[in-house]
Parts: C-alpha cells; sequence; structure tokens
C-alpha cells in the first residue's frame, strides 16, 4: 500500500490538522513548563503555587482534549462531550465528597492524619 | 509441607476439607457443623459430576459448546446469566434458612458455631447481590432488552460472552469454597481492618475479595455493552422517548454499573495490595486508615442498590401497563423518575456510615439528600397506581407479583426514609431493623421483580407459558413467607438486636426469632413451588405453546417475533412511529406482515473468548486465594495470549442468506394465520397460542 | 474452631429455658426505649437473679434527653417532638433534619450544671475497657455511672472497628483503631441497661455485652471508692489477658477472677497514667506508672464483686471473699 | 472492507465534517464504510475510558487523603526527583504528539510505512518512559520509600503504578497491532485498533498530568 494522491482540499485540511497537533504540543509543552519551572526556580507562596499548578493543569487537560482527542462543541460530537460532561460530574461528587468527608472525619477522629 | 508441595498447592492443605475440624476435635458443635458443611460440599461435588455424567451420558456436550457456550446470541447469553442466578439463588435461600433457623434456637446458643454462621452470611449476602441479582437482571436486560429497541444483538457480543465468563467464574469460585473451605466472615461488606491480614490470615477474606472482583470486572463490561447497544443500535424511528420503560431503566442501571462499579474495585483492589504486597491503605498500623475503604465500599454500595432496584422498576412498569391493558401512564415523567433516581444515587452514600464520627452537617446534608430520592420514587408508585386506576387489570402471575411489590415496597422505602435521619440511624443502624429495611427492598423489590419478569418472559424465551396454578401458589407463598420472615425483625431492630448475632441473651427476642425462622420456611416453600412450576410447565409445554409470540397482548416490539424469537432476532429491522410500537401496529392491523424485501443477515460467529476467559479468570483466582503462584502467572499469560490472539482473528461474522430467513419467516406467519385469536379472557388457557384478538377500541391511547 | 464456649451446650440450653420462664417484662433494658417510645416500668430488672435487682423500685422510662437550643423544642433521640409548642420547622422538613442532626451530634456536649463525668472506652476482642481518668480506676464487663449527670466519652478501639451502643441511652458510634470518637449521653434515671458492640467483629461478637449501671452520685463515689481499695493492678501481665481474644468472663477467668456471674465487673486499680491515650497513639504502654509492684495474679485481692445497687449501697456478699481463685492461665 | 472499495466512495469535500461521527480521530471521507461498525467500537470504547478514569479519579482522592500517613516514613520531599518526573513527563507528552502523527498519517496517507515508524516513535518513548518511572521506583525503594512502609507510600504505588501499567498495556497492544498490520495488512480492525489505542494514549497522558502535578509537583512544592 503506497501513499495515496492528496486532493487540494484533503492536502488543506491535513495541513491543517497537523499544524492543529503542533499547537496542540506547543500549548501543552508551555503548560508543562511553567508549573515545573515555578517549583524548581522560584519560590513563591505556596498556595498560588498551588494554584498555579491546579490551572495549569486544567488548562493542560482541555488543551489535550481539544488538540489531541478532537473534542469540540460540534454538533455531532455531542454526545461524546455529555459523556465526559457527566463523567466529570460524578467524579466531582465522587471525589469531592471523598475529600469532604474524609477531611472532616480527620479532624473530629485523627488529627494526626491531616497533612 | 515440603517444599515441593507447597510450591504446587500453596498453602492448599487437607485442613480446607469441610470435614477435616470435624475429625480433629469431637465435640458436638463440630460435629453438627461439619456434617452440615461435608453435606453442602457434597451436594456441590455430586452436583457437578451429575451434571457431567448426565451430559455425557445425553451426548450433549457438542450441542452444548457449539449451541450454548460459545454462542454470541445475547438472548442464550442471557439464559445462562438467569441459570447461574437461580442455582445461586437456591444455594443462598438455603443458607438463610440455616441461619433463621440458627437464631430461632439461638438464646445463648444454637446449633451453628459462631464462624459457620459468619460464613453462611457472607456468602448468603455476597452470592445474593453478586452472584444471584446481578446476573439474573443482566439476564433478563440482555434478552429482552435488543428485543426492546429493535436490534439483532449487542453492541460486543463477544465482550457479553466474556462477561458471562467472568461471572460464571466468580460464581463457581464461591461454589469451590464450600468444597475447598472456608470462605471469608467478614460479611458482604468486608470492613478492614477485620479483613486484614492481621486478623483474618486464611484463605476466606481472599476468596471473597477475588469473587466479587470477577463480578465487578463482568458487570463493567456489561455496563458498557448496555449503554453503547441502547445509544448506537436503536432499530431505524427508536427515539429515545420512544424507548420502552424497562430499555430506559436498563440504560440508566447501565449507566450505575459504569460509574458505580469502579469504587468497588478500588476498594477491593487496594484490600488486595494490603493483604497480598503489605501495603497498608486500611492497617491500623503504619498510617493506615479504614474509613477510606468504608467510604469507597460504600461509593459502590449505594449506587449498586439501585441498579438492583431500576431493572425492576421498569419490569413493573411493562408489567402494569400490559395487564392493565393501558398505555402507562406519565411516561415522560417516569423516565425523568428514573433519571433523577440514577443520579441522585451518586449523591447519598454516606448514609451507610453516620455513625462513624462525622460532623453534624455532612449528616445533615446526606440525609436529606437520601430523602429526596423517596421524591421520584414516590412518583414512580403514584403513576403505576395511576396506570392501574380504570384499568382492564387482569391478576396474572406477573401481576400479583407486581401488586405485592408495590405495596411492600412502599414499606420498605418509609423504613429507608427512617434510616435516612441521621438521629434516627444512631438508633438502629448495624440492628435488624437494617436488615429488615433492605430485605424489604430487596426481595419484594429486586426479587419479585425478576419473578415476575421471568413470568412474563419466559413464554418468549421459551415459546411456551410457565404453568399459572404453582405460580400463583409461589407468588403467594414469596409475599407471605417474606412478611413472617422480615417483619419480626423490625421489632427485633428496633428492641436493639444488632446484626450477624449468631445468638442472643434475651428471651424477649425470641417470640419474634421464631416467626421469623417460620417465615423462611413459607420462603423454602416458595422456592419449592417456583421449581414445580417449572417442571409441570416443561411437562405441558405443547399445550401451552405461544408461538405466534402475543401471549399477553404485549405492547413493545419483542412480542411482534416469533416465540422463541430467530437467532436474528427480527427478519427486516422493523421501523418505529411511537412508544408502544408493536400496539399500535396492532392496533392498525398491521402486525404478522411480511417484509416487501428480505436481505442478507451478518450475524457475530460464535467464539470461545468466553470460555477461555472463564477458565483463566477462575484459575487466577483460585492460584490467588491459594498462593499458587505458577497458576496465577500460568493463567494471566494465558489470558493475555488470548486476547492478543483474538486481536488477530478475522472471520468474526457469519451471514445467514435472505432466502434462508424468507423461508423460516414465512413458514412461521402460515401458522400464525391458521391459529385462532383469543380474548383476553382466555389467556390462561390452552387456546393461548400467542395471538390476541384485535386490540378494542381505545386500548391503545 | 473450636471455641471454649461452646462445649456444653446442654448447660446453656437450661440455662436458656430458665430464662424463658421469667416473667414477662423482664427485658434488661435493652430495647430503644426512646424510639419506640414504649416506657414500661420494670423495665430495668435483671435477669441474673439478684434481688437486690428485682425489687429495684427506680422503674422510669429513661432516654437521653437533650437539652436543646430553645426554639427547638424538647427532642428525644428518635426525633419525636416532645413539646409541640416551637413547630415552625413543620414547614421545612429538611430544615427540621438539618437541626435536629445538630442538636443530636453526640459530639455535642450536654447542657448541664453539672460538669460530665469522663469515661474514655477502649475497644478490645470481644470486650470493653471502661477507664475513668479522673478517678484513676478502670473497670470492665460493667460500666457504672451517676445518674442525672452528664457522661462524655472518649472512644477508641485496640483492635477491628467496633461499635459502642447502649439501647436505652441512644446513639451508637464507631469505635476506630487510632482514632477517638466521642459520645455525649445522661441517663436520667438509675437503672441497668443492656450495652453492646453493633458492628461485627468476629466469633465473640454477640458475647461483647457489658451492663450499664446508672447510679446515684453517692452510690457512684462508693463504687469509686471500692475500686480503689479492691481493684486489680492494670499491669503487664493483666493487659496481655485483656489483649488476648475472648469476652469478659475468659478475661475473669484468665485474671483468677470468678466467672460465674455474667454480670461481673472486673476492676483495675491502679492503671497505668494516660492508658487510653497511650493506646490510641499505638506507642508502648508506661507500665512504671503503676506504683504498686505487680502482686501475683489473683493471690491477694478480689476484683469480683456485686454491683452496687440502687437502694443498697454495698452488701456483705458483694465483698465476696470466699470464691475460689484460679491460677492465671498463660 | 477493502480500500480500493473506500476509494470508490464519492469523497464530496464539503461533506467530511458529518463523517466525523465519533469522538477522538475521525478517519473521515476516505474510510467511510468502515466507520459505521467503528463508531460503536470508539464510543464504546470512550465509555470504557471514562469508567476506568472514575477509578484513578478515586484513587488520586484517596491518595489526597493519605498525604498524612506518612506514619515517621519518607515523605514526597525525601523521596521524589523533580529532574526524573520532568524526563518521564516529556517522553509522555512527546509520544502523544507523536502518536498523532501516526493518526494523520493513517488518515491522510494510508501510508504503512510512515505510520509505522511513527508508531515505533511512540513505542519507544512509551518503554522509555517506563524505563524512567521503573528506574524512580527503584532510587525511591533505595530510600526507603516501599509501599510496605506507610500508609502515604501505599497511596502512592497503588496510584502511580497503576498507570504505568496502563501504559504496559497500551505498549502490548502497540505491538500487537503492529503484528496484526504485518499480518493482514492496514485492513478495518486495524484501523480501529488504532483509533482507539490513540484515545488510550492520549488519555493516559491526560492521567499523567493529574500525577505529575498533583502528586510530583504538589509534593515538592
Ligand atoms: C434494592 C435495594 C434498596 C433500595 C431500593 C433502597 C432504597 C432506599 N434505602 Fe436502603 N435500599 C436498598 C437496599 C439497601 N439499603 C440499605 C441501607 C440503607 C440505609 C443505611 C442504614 C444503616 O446502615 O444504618 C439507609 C439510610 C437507606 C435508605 C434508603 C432510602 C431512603 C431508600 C429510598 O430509595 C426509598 C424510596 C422509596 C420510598 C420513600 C417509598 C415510596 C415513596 C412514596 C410512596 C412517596 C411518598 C414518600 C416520601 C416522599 C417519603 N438504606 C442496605 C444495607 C446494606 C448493608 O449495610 O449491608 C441495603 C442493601
Ligand atoms: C429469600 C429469603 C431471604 C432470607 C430468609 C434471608 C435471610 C437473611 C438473613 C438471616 C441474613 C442475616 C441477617 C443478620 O445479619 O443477622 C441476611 C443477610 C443478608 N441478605 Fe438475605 N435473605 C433472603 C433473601 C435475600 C435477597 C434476595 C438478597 C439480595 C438480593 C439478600 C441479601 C442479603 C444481604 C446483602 C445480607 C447482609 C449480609 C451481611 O450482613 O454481610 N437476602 N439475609
Ligand atoms: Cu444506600
Amino acid at each position: 500500500m503506497s501513499a495515496r494522491q492528496l486532493d487540494e482540499h484533503e492536502a488543506r485540511e491535513c495541513r491543517a490538522e497537523q499544524r492543529s497537533y503542533v499547537w496542540g504540543f506547543a500549548l501543552a509543552l508551555v503548560l508543562t513548563l511553567i508549573p515545573f519551572a515555578l517549583v524548581a526556580f522560584t519560590d513563591i507562596k505556596q498556595m498560588t503555587l498551588w494554584i498555579t499548578i491546579g490551572i495549569c493543569a486544567l488548562v493542560q487537560v482541555i488543551v489535550h482534549l481539544r488538540f489531541f482527542m478532537h473534542i469540540t462543541f460540534a454538533k455531532n460530537k455531542r454526545e461524546d462531550l455529555l459523556l465526559i460532561l457527566f463523567t466529570v460530574l460524578i467524579l466531582v461528587i465522587l471525589c469531592g465528597g471523598t475529600l469532604w468527608i474524609l477531611f472532616d472525619l480527620y479532624q473530629r477522629m485523627l488529627p494526626g492524619m491531616m497533612p | 509441607m515440603s517444599d515441593v508441595t507447597s510450591s504446587i498447592f500453596g498453602r492448599l492443605g487437607w485442613d480446607a476439607l469441610p470435614f477435616w475440624s470435624m475429625l480433629r476435635d469431637h465435640s458436638a458443635m463440630t460435629i453438627i457443623n461439619g456434617v452440615i458443611a461435608t453435606g453442602a460440599a457434597g451436594m456441590v461435588v455430586l452436583g457437578a459430576l451429575a451434571a457431567i455424567v448426565l451430559v455425557t451420558w445425553l451426548g450433549k456436550w457438542k450441542y452444548l459448546w457449539s449451541e450454548w457456550f460459545t454462542s454470541p446470541d445475547h438472548k442464550k447469553i442471557g439464559i445462562m446469566f438467569i441459570v447461574i442466578a437461580l442455582v445461586m439463588l437456591a444455594r443462598a435461600i438455603i443458607e438463610a434458612v440455616f441461619m433463621r433457623a440458627q437464631q430461632a434456637v439461638g438464646l445463648d446458643g444454637g446449633f451453628l458455631t459462631a464462624e459457620h454462621f459468619g460464613q453462611l452470611f457472607t456468602t448468603h449476602g455476597t452470592i445474593m447481590v453478586f452472584f444471584m441479582a446481578m446476573p439474573f437482571l443482566t439476564g433478563i436486560i440482555n434478552y429482552v432488552m435488543p428485543l426492546q429497541i429493535g436490534a439483532r444483538d449487542l453492541s460486543f457480543p463477544v465482550l457479553n460472552q466474556v462477561s458471562l465468563g467472568l461471572t460464571a467464574a466468580g460464581a463457581a469460585l464461591v461454589m469451590i469454597s464450600l468444597v475447598l473451605a472456608p470462605f471469608s466472615i467478614g460479611g458482604w461488606t468486608g470492613y478492614p481492618p477485620f479483613t486484614e491480614l492481621s486478623y483474618n490470615p486464611g484463605a476466606g477474606v481472599d476468596y471473597w475479595i477475588w469473587a466479587v472482583t470477577l463480578s465487578t470486572l463482568s458487570s463493567t463490561l456489561t455496563g458498557i455493552n448496555f449503554a453503547v447497544t441502547i445509544f448506537k443500535k436503536r432499530a431505524p424511528g427508536m427515539k429515545l422517548f420512544r424507548m420502552p420503560l424497562f430499555t430506559w431503566t436498563a440504560l440508566c442501571t447501565a449507566i450505575l454499573m459504569i460509574f458505580g462499579m469502579p469504587p468497588l474495585t478500588v476498594a477491593t483492589g487496594l484490600l488486595a495490595l494490603d493483604r497480598y504486597l503489605d501495603f497498608h491503605m486500611f492497617t491500623t498500623d503504619l498510617g493506615g486508615n479504614m474509613m477510606n475503604y468504608v467510604n469507597l465500599f460504600w461509593a459502590f454500595g449505594h449506587p449498586e442498590v439501585y441498579i438492583l432496584i431500576l431493572p425492576p422498576f421498569g419490569i413493573f412498569s411493562e408489567v402494569f401497563a400490559t395487564f392493565s391493558g393501558k398505555r402507562i401512564y406519565g411516561y415522560r415523567i417516569l423516565v425523568v423518575a428514573t433519571m433523577c433516581i440514577a443520579v441522585l444515587s451518586f449523591t447519598v452514600w454516606l448514609h451507610h456510615f453516620f455513625t462513624m464520627g462525622q460532623s453534624a452537617h455532612i449528616n445533615a446534608a446526606f440525609g436529606i439528600a437520601t430523602m429526596l430520592i423517596g421524591i421520584p420514587t414516590g412518583v414512580k408508585v403514584y403513576d403505576w397506581m395511576l396506570t392501574m386506576y380504570r384499568g382492564r387489570i387482569r391478576l396474572s402471575v406477573p401481576m400479583v407479583y407486581a401488586i405485592g411489590f408495590i405495596m411492600l415496597f412502599v414499606l420498605g422505602g418509609m423504613t429507608g426514609v427512617i434510616l435516612a435521619t441521621p438521629s434516627v440511624d444512631y438508633q438502629v443502624h448495624n440492628s435488624l431493623f437494617l436488615v429488615a429495611h433492605f430485605h424489604n427492598m430487596l426481595i419484594p423489590g429486586l426479587l419479585f421483580g425478576m419473578l415476575s419478569a421471568t413470568n412474563f418472559w419466559f413464554p418468549k424465551a421459551f415459546g411456551f407459558r410457565l404453568e399459572e396454578r404453582w405460580g400463583y401458589r409461589a407468588a403467594f407463598c414469596w409475599i407471605i413467607g417474606f412478611m413472617l420472615a422480615f417483619f419480626p425483625l423490625y421489632v427485633l431492630g428496633l428492641m436493639g438486636m444488632p446484626r450477624r448475632s449468631v445468638a442472643f441473651l434475651e428471651p424477649q427476642y425470641l417470640p419474634w426469632t421464631i416467626t421469623a425462622g417460620l417465615g423462611a420456611l413459607v420462603i423454602l416453600c416458595a422456592l419449592l413451588c417456583l421449581l414445580i412450576q417449572l417442571w409441570v410447565s416443561v411437562r405441558d409445554r405443547h399445550a401451552n405453546n405461544v408461538f405466534a409470540g402475543d401471549p399477553w397482548d404485549g405492547r413493545s416490539l419483542e412480542w411482534s417475533v416469533s416465540s422463541p424469537p430467530p437467532e436474528y432476532n427480527f427478519p427486516v429491522l422493523p421501523e418505529i412511529y411511537s412508544i408502544d410500537a408493536f400496539m399500535t401496529e396492532k392496533d392498525r392491523g398491521q402486525g404478522w406482515q411480511a417484509p416487501d424485501q428480505y436481505v442478507d443477515i451478518e450475524m457475530p460467529a460464535n467464539s470461545a473468548m468466553g470460555v477461555i476467559m472463564a477458565v483463566t479468570g477462575l484459575a487466577m483466582a483460585f492460584g490467588l486465594v491459594w498462593h499458587m503462584w505458577w497458576l496465577v502467572i500460568g493463567a494471566g499469560l494465558a489470558t493475555l495470549v488470548a486476547i492478543i490472539a483474538r486481536g488477530f482473528v478475522r472471520h468474526t461474522k457469519r451471514t445467514i442468506s435472505a432466502m434462508e430467513v424468507q423461508r423460516t419467516h414465512e413458514h412461521w406467519l402460515e401458522q400464525v394465520r391458521r391459529t385462532t385469536p383469543i380474548k383476553r379472557s382466555q389467556e390462561q388457557s390452552t387456546a393461548n397460542h400467542g395471538l390476541p384478538v384485535a386490540p378494542i377500541e381505545g386500548a391503545v391511547q | 474452631m473450636a471455641s471454649g464456649h461452646v462445649t456444653d451446650i446442654a448447660v446453656r440450653l437450661q440455662r436458656a429455658h430458665a430464662r424463658i420462664h421469667e416473667p414477662a417484662g423482664a427485658d434488661c433494658g435493652s430495647t430503644a426505649a426512646p424510639f419506640l417510645g414504649h416506657r414500661r416500668a420494670g423495665d430495668d430488672r435483671d435477669h441474673s437473679g439478684d434481688p437486690a435487682n428485682t425489687s429495684d423500685p427506680v422503674a422510669l422510662p429513661l432516654s437521653r434527653r437533650c437539652r436543646l437550643p430553645p426554639e427547638m423544642g424538647h427532642v428525644s433521640l428518635a426525633g419525636h417532638h416532645h413539646v409541640g409548642s416551637t413547630d415552625r420547622d413543620r414547614g421545612c422538613h429538611g430544615g427540621y433534619i438539618w437541626r435536629q442532626t445538630h442538636a443530636l451530634d453526640p459530639y455535642r456536649p450536654l447542657p448541664s450544671d453539672q460538669p460530665p463525668l469522663e469515661i474514655q472506652v477502649v475497644g478490645y476482642d470481644w470486650k470493653w475497657l471502661f477507664i475513668y481518668p479522673e478517678q484513676g480506676i478502670a473497670t470492665m464487663g460493667q460500666l457504672v455511672i451517676p445518674a442525672n449527670r452528664p457522661i462524655s466519652f472518649e472512644l477508641t478501639s485496640a483492635t477491628v472497628l467496633q461499635s459502642f451502643f447502649i439501647p436505652a441511652l441512644g446513639s451508637q458510634i464507631d469505635v476506630m483503631n487510632r482514632m477517638m470518637t466521642r459520645l455525649h449521653l445522661e441517663a436520667d434515671h438509675p437503672g441497668r441497661f443492656e450495652g453492646k458492640n453493633m458492628q461485627y467483629n468476629g466469633e465473640g461478637f454477640h458475647r461483647q455485652r457489658f451492663i450499664t449501671r446508672a447510679v446515684d452520685a453517692k452510690t457512684f463515689d462508693d463504687f469509686v471508692e471500692r475500686t480503689r481499695q479492691q481493684g486489680q493492678p492494670l499491669d503487664q501481665n493483666a493487659y496481655e489477658v485483656i489483649m488476648k481474644k475472648g469476652d469478659n468472663r475468659d478475661v475473669a477467668s484468665a485474671l483468677g477472677l470468678d466467672k460465674s456471674d455474667t454480670d461481673a465487673v472486673i476492676r483495675f486499680f491502679p492503671i497505668p497514667d494516660d492508658l487510653f491515650h497511650t493506646i490510641m497513639a499505638g506507642s508502648p504502654i508506661n507500665w512504671s506508672a503503676i506504683d504498686v509492684p505487680p502482686p501475683q495474679l489473683g493471690t491477694t485481692r478480689t476484683s469480683v464483686v456485686q454491683t452496687p445497687s440502687n437502694d443498697k449501697s454495698s452488701s456483705p456478699e458483694s465483698l465476696s471473699p470466699s470464691h475460689e481463685r484460679k491460677e492465671a492461665q498463660p | 472492507m477493502s480500500l480500493q472499495n473506500a476509494s470508490g466512495i464519492e469523497r464530496n469535500a464539503h461533506h467530511t465534517e458529518s463523517y466525523a461521527r465519533h469522538p477522538g480521530l475521525n478517519l473521515g471521507a476516505a474510510h467511510a464504510q468502515e466507520e459505521d461498525t467503528r463508531e460503536e467500537m470508539v464510543f464504546g470504547f470512550w465509555v470504557f475510558m471514562m469508567s476506568d478514569l472514575i477509578i484513578f479519579g478515586l484513587l488520586f482522592a484517596t491518595y489526597v487523603t493519605m498525604l498524612g500517613g506518612t506514619a515517621g516514613g519518607p515523605g514526597p520531599k525525601e523521596l521524589f526527583e523533580m529532574k526524573s518526573a520532568f524526563i518521564e513527563t516529556m517522553l509522555l507528552l512527546t509520544s502523544s504528539f507523536t502518536f498523532g502523527m501516526a493518526s494523520l498519517a493513517l488518515k491522510y496517507r494510508e501510508d504503512k510505512s510512515r505510520l509505522v515508524f511513527w508508531l515505533v516513535v511512540t513505542l519507544l518513548l512509551g518503554v522509555g518512559f517506563l524505563f524512567f518511572e521503573l528506574k524512580d521506583f527503584h532510587t525511591m525503594f533505595d530510600k526507603g520509600g516501599v509501599p510496605s512502609r506507610s500508609g502515604y507510600l501505599s497511596a502512592f504505588f497503588s496510584l502511580v503504578p497503576l498507570h504505568g501499567l496502563h501504559v504496559t498495556g497500551a505498549c502490548i497492544w502497540l505491538v500487537a497491532l503492529l503484528g496484526q498490520m504485518a499480518v493482514h495488512g492496514l485492513d478495518a480492525p486495524v484501523k480501529t485498533g488504532i483509533l482507539r489505542l490513540a484515545i488510550l494514549w492520549h488519555f493516559l497522558d491526560i492521567v499523567w498530568i493529574g500525577i505529575f502535578s498533583l502528586v510530583y509537583l504538589g509534593g515538592l512544592s
């Protein structure tokens, strides 16, 4: 099987998609480098640091979803977007609930486990 | 033990045999319990042997292999799931009767040892939830749902086989634990640190962990399969809001399986790491913390009970509508209520550990969230009642179960709401009140649902009706037996009797425990009636046959095809224009008609993947339980090789020619044409061959 | 398994019969009375045949009444409104649950003009140790509390998860190793109630019981005094016995004490300093704090004594010096 | 089934979007015929991933609750090394990109050699990641950071190696797909396989974002 000749439209599309991957990669790289650099080379306040790391991570996840996994708001992909959003909802409930419950328990009966 | 034997047999020794302790220690108690355990083990061994001999004698191995074990047909897989469920149901009920008998004489004594009693409630709970309820509802959804949405099969038939294989392996493991004992005594919840190595070093907890893990994996895969099937394989025109309610509940259950099973996988997985690799997740020392387990377990456990109850809700919706001769009242509201229940069920898990010591605001928040579930559930109850209201009700066997359900379930729901009040739960948590509550949901809810479904769809699956007289007897025994066996437990719970007690010191408990014991006997009668019903029905199968496919004047698509349906379900995929699709068709006089054109049908080819996964899964689990590492590694590699090899297979489809489809279908239509349609009053007579008279005015609505 | 307790079926069946034939109403207060709303007189008679108890005149129902913030009226544990005057909560069930759950939080100290009595509870397989830190004593098998005075419990487990529960007083609470949970109870009348573990923890689970005895202030003081005089030192030997699997009676017999009486209270004095928190932290117990040299087990003192009853603060038999003492089992 | 057929289908440029039936990479017009069956497969795989995501999510949450459970043993600051975490992150991120290149080769070129090239590069990066991760664990063990040491370490070793195990599985799958390609050529099942593996691969990278942010950077800061 040899390389197929692309027609003009396809070639354009191919270039566009390639660009999108490169963009995604570049953005992800930046969003990775920022938190690593902050932790390695600066000593800003811990809370600020954590928040920055968190935001970078969140944005990077979206970048991956958008540029690598092609999740968009396009109409024909609603079902999957809904799936992901539903999963996020369940994750938030389960993980948030877990943290809420356990740290409350720690505070009331096991103070040694508070980090 | 020498090095060689221990490297082969791991820690499996003679003392695993159920009569071993009896030979060592001759006290009355040991002997009684040894005899019971040996009897049970003997039943397992003899049962297995008898089955093997019978199949060999009848020369049916090849038939079983090619028509059942390797069949990707969702209908056959569904039936096999249900067979597993029924076998396990029988075992778990017998165990329950033993427990009830023990407590009936359990005033500071009884005949069971504490250890034995511990194994009984653990296996009973584990089996009932993971190897009775789950396979039963999985089987019924498997059978019915594709027929209801006008599909030929599930999206992933081979995955379906694997699910069945894993469940079968788990069930087999639990059965093996009767012969090579012991099973866990940690309850179906398996709370550490009691189940940690330092408190329970034996094989029991490991049996529990791996049996449950096999079942969990199976259910996760099943959930994915169902959800994708419902999303992607509906017949043309079958919009989501035209799906029958049972399919809706199947969808919501599937979603709960997908998202509710992982917490259990995490919990049992971490417990296994603690036990096998010396981790300290839930241990008492070195920073372990058992509260995480409790949290994870119930993050699964609560969605689980709704996994168990939603399919019965769907079944009863179908049953109420069909046997009231009316369209279901408030279809859309019922759908929305189902979705609400499904989502809300992820927000309430803490109500299972109100007493652990967390702050009042957390308890209150989860308590209120729990009560909210009563609202959509109540909506459903009212919708069912309004469906019956002014309907032409026929008190068929499925309907008797349904009416038993609606009355008893409301009561159980109310006690659930009582338990959901944190300050009350502080009084009755871990007491028999709780046991009464959940059996009040599980038996009238889940089990009646399953039995109702069996009576309802059995004619579809096998082509003949289940005999009604014994069916009524079974249903009444169930209802009365349930009330006798479990209402006393509410009282006992209020009197402060803890669950899982082998004995007690309070004479005032005795009348209640004895009553409950009698109830258990009535339930045993119910089981017997079910068996007789099955036997009588098979005997009279020719007289009761309903080949035309529609014995109850049904409303959804599954009734539009022959009984039993052909392998490909529909000769031509139907087009759907409304809810209650088949009823509409009948109303327009369009039922039982030949299509303009037949086409070739592509069906999945047989595959041995399910069997392979069952065998390797069982071998791996068994090896892990007894520390036979060679077996674990061997079976693990075999699994991997099988999965990779499956990827290389390309002949995964089989074509059935249009001609053959046409021949079969026209033959059936010809037979139907020669059948006399019956009125509803003849429903339970031998005149019923599955062809109803045309619906009277207004039946369709 | 071959537990030592399940050997003689005949004897136990006999005993069971004896209990069935007792007069009706002879339950020992194990009913969750506030929930059922039953308030039966005579509830607190016990079935051990102790004459001092069957004649107990004090027979009023008990509930842990919390004095709630005024706007909530009076709420018993089960959530019944006792006073209808402040029913403005009716309109909002959620709000009601919210406030009630807070008001009845077992961690919440009970309002009272008396200071609460501190008791520390440690769960073992399959018995409870009750430590009275202020009094420097400990008991097992029986929890003696002053009536009409709030009790502030601190609880932990030296083994697996358990749940501490006195049905007649209300509110069970989980106890876990390395952790401390809290519970506040008050008996508003003297009486005698069953206490249990509700969370399955193995073969001896159903035997993990104790008697709670609510007594008047003077009797309580007598109890403390007598324990200080007659107690068994909670030394290393005794502690090793406690750590073994078994119930109260096993401990009593291993310590060479009489175990014929189910309601036997084992009294400990002196006890190691801050025993409770040491157990909770999982650190080694400082045995040197017990200033009395560890006596030979079961040779000098008796620790099984009849418990104080409400009307008779002490009886000569209760000292029971005549019990045969067995050697402590290894 | 075969590609000859596929190329016979009208390739209307303006309809490409309508072929994008499922999330993840859509192969577009050129592969229209396979797209229908593939849609179900890929959607099913997404659902499976989401179920798996719950497992990871709960392990993350549990990890956070166990941060205080070091029991006097070594904690993150003593155990983790920024450098190796960074190398692992870079390897995995790059492998995600190279898998993207492989997908494009599949979609637009049907160029087997280019596809195989990118897949092999991805595989090597994945194996490299695993190598560094194992090395990392090894140094942790040397410093006394074994799972049996504390609750905290147990939580660490139940979360991070599970991701590693997934990467291992993905690598094995990749090799199996290369094998299938050698036997059957670039047929429909292989294409579907690559599409699903792509989703898994990118998904594992997303999980790793959580791990390096929360476990490593969070622990080191
Ligand atoms: C099929 C199974 C099933 C179902 C459907 C339910 C349904 C409910 N459950 Fe139950 N449960 C089930 C199975 C279990 N529950 C348990 C334990 C349990 C506990 C923990 C108690 C404890 O451990 O101390 C609570 C608080 C509840 C509450 C509820 C509530 C509020 C509902 C609600 O969904 C009920 C809703 C129904 C209602 C309310 C009736 C109909 C409504 C009408 C008529 C409308 C009007 C009423 C109102 C608006 C209130 N359950 C356990 C224990 C596990 C163990 O510990 O081993 C199991 C197995
Ligand atoms: C058919 C009649 C049944 C009887 C007579 C029965 C009886 C019992 C008894 C005696 C117990 C032990 C109670 C205790 O802890 O003291 C028990 C526990 C339990 N039962 Fe049933 N049961 C029945 C049906 C079911 C069904 C259908 C299910 C589930 C689908 C079920 C699920 C459970 C569970 C989960 C437990 C708890 C086990 C544990 O404590 O770990 N039971 N049952
Ligand atoms: Cu629940």
